[in-house]
């Protein structure tokens, strides 16, 4: 198990391998808003929270295809599939291996990127306080819905449609979280909620993602 | 006999339109699915014999 | 016993392929697959392999399962040849690559990347992975694909090695291994006759 | 006898095609009866004028869009437990029905939306629910499509369903947190406050009736056309074995 | 070469060929930046027609690596390079067929989106014109791209990198035309400049791109 | 004369590996080309068919080019047997497609998504691919990978039709194809030795 993050972790830091591309995606969509919008500072502070859930929710979701999509190409997943270990154990390492090739590294960058979107002081921590409670169950449900498309011919939008309604939840809680802290607000309950739906996939959703793996590779 | 709309009545009759046109596409692709995939089986089993 | 079969039915794309295949494989014995393209050899491994559910009967593994090796090699482009062995040793709870290596002659080519390898040194170091699963039971799909002669000529030893440990091999493939101790089973007769009616969930009897 | 015999193909395909007519003539019935009585027959309400007769479409398509998506996920259970073909190739035929309705509901309420609020869409949590349900339905169905195997795809779609139900609520409840809206509570409570008057609500409930056997008849007709696929899939089959 | 076309057309058409898919993904990104954002209708107004334009642009953006990467994959494209057609009317063809199949729907669909984000009577026009222009070359700047990374595996994101610089200058012309119209101002130099681009873009870049692919083969 | 090689020496990953490699092909000849694994078939192939720059030598084809046919297919998986080989045949300016199938025995799979053939018989679909282009020179790099007995007689077939026609045809093979009009060319002497100093580009020199 471990010698499986280990080499996801390796792979995603080799060429062409991913690792912050996703990041890059992220800067990149920060950075095309304002030429989009236009640059006046109070409308940017005010959707700068949000924008910055979007994007890192989509530089996430983007990446979510490489989770089982190469593995299947390749052959590995069926050897993965025979080989003696748990399938969901698999399932929820390469979910630990895509959320610390990710999820974290958008967690860090996400405070730089406020900074370019005139994000208000007091918004700094709790964006960040958001991300980190959140990321987590973006990159589970992204893996459950991965599983769900393995065996599709370049599956990655198909996969986008299954999984955005799935991250609504995640996103408004999260998006709701920052902005208040922003504003000053008090943030005790999205946050609390961000929590419970990150325990609450982390606890079960990598039991039907092995089992819709199981069903594809037949 | 004509009901008297009022101001609101591009409002209504459009409610009414769209509700209707999506019911009858909805009601005539599943008889045109159907009656095709009837056909085809047909022709199927007329070619086959009723079990292969 | 390594390996039991028993009145196996396979099917491809809902349709059944296969029928009433039976074998046995005993400890260091060997079984090469043959039949024409098309036939249902793959089908076959991978439903013995678990990778797929059988129509019908039973297939009997060791406790701890078996080695598949398909039409593809299951190999990462940006990791090395030790990266690639060492990782799949560790998923089997092995450590020491380096037999595998010697005996796929794959030791001059440890540290290239493996996209940078031939058709044919890929295949020997997909090879090489059966040798780190420490399983006794080897499904192989068409294992000497663009091979030359001399690597075959390693493959059967690296087989027969492996049969002289008390391991067992089951086979398909279209060219001769030069295994003169493997039995030869041909699956033209195992061909599904026209299935009988009632196969397909009961979709074929719902207007009987 | 119990239920599950109709969930063999053959015996489904014998009684539904007994029930249809009957259904369907039903169906035709009460919803034009309903959609007559309620378009000519009710009186302007004083602050909605004529609008008000749009509740008569409106709510029934925004019930039946839920509806089906309840008897996705129960159908789509049975299949996963039971292993019923019928019983998921029945998910299969209703999604389209729901998707329906679901723009039905979504139209009727931004057409109504543009004199009542000055707008064709606000993002109330009512209003957003059902474009999150759209997605749902979406989803489903492109899944469907996208797989090859129809038993794998049935397997898929039912996780997809099960899952998609538990997010569903949960968006639901997002959606209240993140705003207080602009939409109308449920008006059939039996909390007299919110009641609409009588006049009102007896067409209503017969073109709800209406929209509920439409329903039926509709998903009755499409799983037989999708039970006669999977068997001119297994003839196919067979014949190009033979 | 109308076989080409055709083919990649009925390719993008078949299951999984991302046809309609690009044009969820941009249903999905306007959809989620009201929950990111916040439900205010006055914000969303303001901001509709530069994330319109944005979300049309990573929609064509997502499906870029397609363009190439398949045919590279199962080998059809070193057929085609050894094939008596020229690789620059591969390259045109293919840029083309992206186009008809990712633009074209998306200015389409654009309007319709914008009821969503409560844009102005007066935006729906001039937003349509913009994408109209703008979207050809996003898909040949895009196709240009493809081309540079296609030996790449899994290029994707590295391939986004590239072509985002690129597309700014388009971005901004056609957002800035979008919301002048909307806001009812002039919109004439905006969408000379998006004609011109795109006009420039059509005549030269196919070039650079078969002689990127040349380079990639070898 | 359909192809002359003169004095070719080929490079991958920036390392000449095969040298002054001299060949002709006349109307009607066929050669085979021999080799261990990763001596440079694939290598020398791809020069021929002009995908890569030779490092020095030089090549000349017909005029209309070559067809070339290499380890994958170029098969799209959702199209089906018939609309994949239509493809080629226009983008070839042929139409008919009907003699082609029929060559490759795959009439009867010619409405069968390609994603739903077996491992032979997608390659049968790439070899029918060859029939439609009209070219006169074939380069083929393993041509009958995964072929059954049968279907190897298929193609030998179709090759010698070719060769009948006035064609001619380069293969890469480790296997017997059982064409005996083919002459056999081993590439093991024309390894390349040691590099020559000056070869990476004048690099290694810069310094000296
Ligand atoms: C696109 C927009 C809309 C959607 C998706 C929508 C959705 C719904 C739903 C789901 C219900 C059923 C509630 C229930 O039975 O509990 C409903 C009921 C209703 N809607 Fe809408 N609605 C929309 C717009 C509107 C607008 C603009 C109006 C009028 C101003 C309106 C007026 C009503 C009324 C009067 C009811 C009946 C109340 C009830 O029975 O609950 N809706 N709508
Ligand atoms: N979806 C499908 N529908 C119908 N038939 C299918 C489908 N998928 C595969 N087949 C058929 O199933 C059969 C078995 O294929 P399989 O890959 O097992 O053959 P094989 O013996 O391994 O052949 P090869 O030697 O060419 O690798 C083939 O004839 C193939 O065409
Ligand atoms: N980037 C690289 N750096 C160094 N050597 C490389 C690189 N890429 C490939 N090679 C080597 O080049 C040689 C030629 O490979 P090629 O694919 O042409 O062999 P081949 O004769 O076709 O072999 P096979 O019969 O196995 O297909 C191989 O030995 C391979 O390992
Ligand atoms: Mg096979
Ligand atoms: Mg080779």
């Amino acid at each position: 198990m471990l010698a499986l993050l280990l080499r996801d972790l390796r792979l995603a830091t080799r060429a062409g391998g991913g690792f912050g591309l996703s990041l890059a995606f992220f800067l990149i969509v920060t950075v095309l808003v304002p030429f989009g919008v236009g640059p006046e500072g109070g409308t940017l502070a005010r959707i700068a929270p949000g924008i910055l859930w979007v994007g890192a929710l989509l530089s996430c979701l983007l990446s979510l295809d490489r989770i089982f999509a190469l593995d299947r190409e390749d052959g590995s997943l069926d050897l993965l599939a025979t080989a003696p270990i748990p399938l969901e154990g698999v399932v929820a390492i390469k979910g630990l291996a895509h959320w610390l090739t990710t999820g974290l590294p958008l967690t860090l960058a996400a405070p730089v990127l406020g900074v370019l979107l005139n994000l208000p002081q007091s918004g700094f921590l709790w964006l960040t306080l958001s991300l980190l409670f959140g990321t987590p169950a973006l990159s589970v449900i992204g893996t459950f819905g991965a599983a769900l498309t393995v065996g599709l011919k370049r599956g990655g939008l198909l996969l986008s449609l299954l999984v955005l309604p799935l991250y609504i939840p995640t996103l408004i809680f999260g998006a709701e979280a920052a902005k208040r802290g922003a504003e000053g607000l008090a943030t005790a309950t999205p946050l609390l909620m961000l929590a419970g739906i990150t325990a609450g996939t982390v606890a079960i959703l990598p039991f039907a993602a092995a089992a819709a793996i199981r069903v594809n590779l037949r | 006999m004509m009901v008297e709309l009022g101001k609101y009545a591009g409002t209504v009759l459009g409610a009414y339109g769209v509700t209707i046109a999506l019911l009858l596409g909805l009601v005539w692709m599943t008889l045109r699915q159907g009656a095709k995939m009837r056909r085809r089986l047909e022709e199927q089993e007329r070619r086959m014999g009723r079990n292969g | 016993m390594m390996l039991s079969v028993q009145d196996l039915a396979v099917s491809r794309g809902g349709i059944t392929i296969l029928d009433a295949v039976s074998l046995t494989l005993q400890p260091g014995e060997a079984l090469v697959l043959r039949g024409p393209n098309g036939i249902g050899k793959t089908t076959l491994l991978r439903t013995v392999a678990g990778l797929q559910l059988p129509v019908s009967g039973r297939v009997e593994l060791p406790p701890e399962g078996a080695a598949y090796s398909g039409h593809a090699d299951g190999l990462k482009a940006t990791l090395t040849v030790a990266e690639n062995l060492t990782f799949w040793a560790r998923i089997y709870g092995q450590r020491d690559i380096a037999p595998a290596l010697k005996a796929m002659n794959l030791e001059t080519l440890a540290d290239r990347d493996a996209q940078n390898l031939s058709a044919g040194q890929k295949r020997r170091l997909g090879l090489a992975r059966l040798l780190v699963t420490g399983r006794g039971l080897w499904l192989l799909d068409e294992p000497t694909v663009s091979l030359d002669a001399a690597s075959v000529a390693l493959f059967a030893e690296a087989v027969r090695a492996h049969l002289k440990r008390g391991g067992a091999a089951l086979m398909a493939t279209h060219i001769d291994l030069g295994l003169e101790e493997a039995t030869i089973l041909d699956l033209a007769p195992f061909r599904a006759k026209t299935p009988a009616p009632g196969q397909g969930g009961g979709f074929d009897e719902a207007f009987a | 006898m119990s239920i599950w015999e109709y969930a063999n193909p053959k015996k489904f395909m014998q009684t539904s095609s007994w029930a249809l007519p009957w259904v369907t003539g039903l169906a035709v019935l009460t919803l034009l009866t309903g959609l007559v009585w309620g378009f000519f027959f009710t009186p302007d309400d004083f602050r909605q004028g004529s609008t008000v007769k749009i509740i008569f479409i409106h709510v029934p398509s925004a019930m039946m869009a839920i509806n089906c998506w309840a008897m996705m996920l129960v159908t789509s259970l049975v299949w996963l437990i039971r292993r019923h073909h019928v019983s998921v190739l029945a998910a299969k035929a209703a999604a389209p029905i729901g998707i329906t309705m679901t723009l039905i509901a979504l139209f009727t309420g931004a057409i109504w939306g543009q004199p009542m609020w000055g707008t064709w869409w606000a993002w109330d949590p009512r209003l957003t629910s059902f474009l999150i349900l759209f997605l749902f339905y979406l989803g489903y169905i492109a899944l469907w499509e996208a797989v090859d195997d129809p038993d794998t795809a049935a397997d898929l779609t039912s996780v997809l369903c099960l899952v998609g139900s538990v997010f569903a609520l949960l968006s639901r409840y997002a959606v209240l947190f993140w705003n207080q809206g602009l939409h109308q509570g449920a008006s059939l409570s039996l909390d007299k406050e919110e009641h609409v008057a009588d006049q009102f609500a007896h067409p209503l409930w017969l073109t709800m009736a209406g929209f509920v056997l439409l329903f039926v008849t509709l998903v009755l007709l499409r799983t037989r056309t999708e039970i006669r696929a999977r068997r001119l899939r297994a003839l196919e089959a067979r014949e190009r074995m033979a």
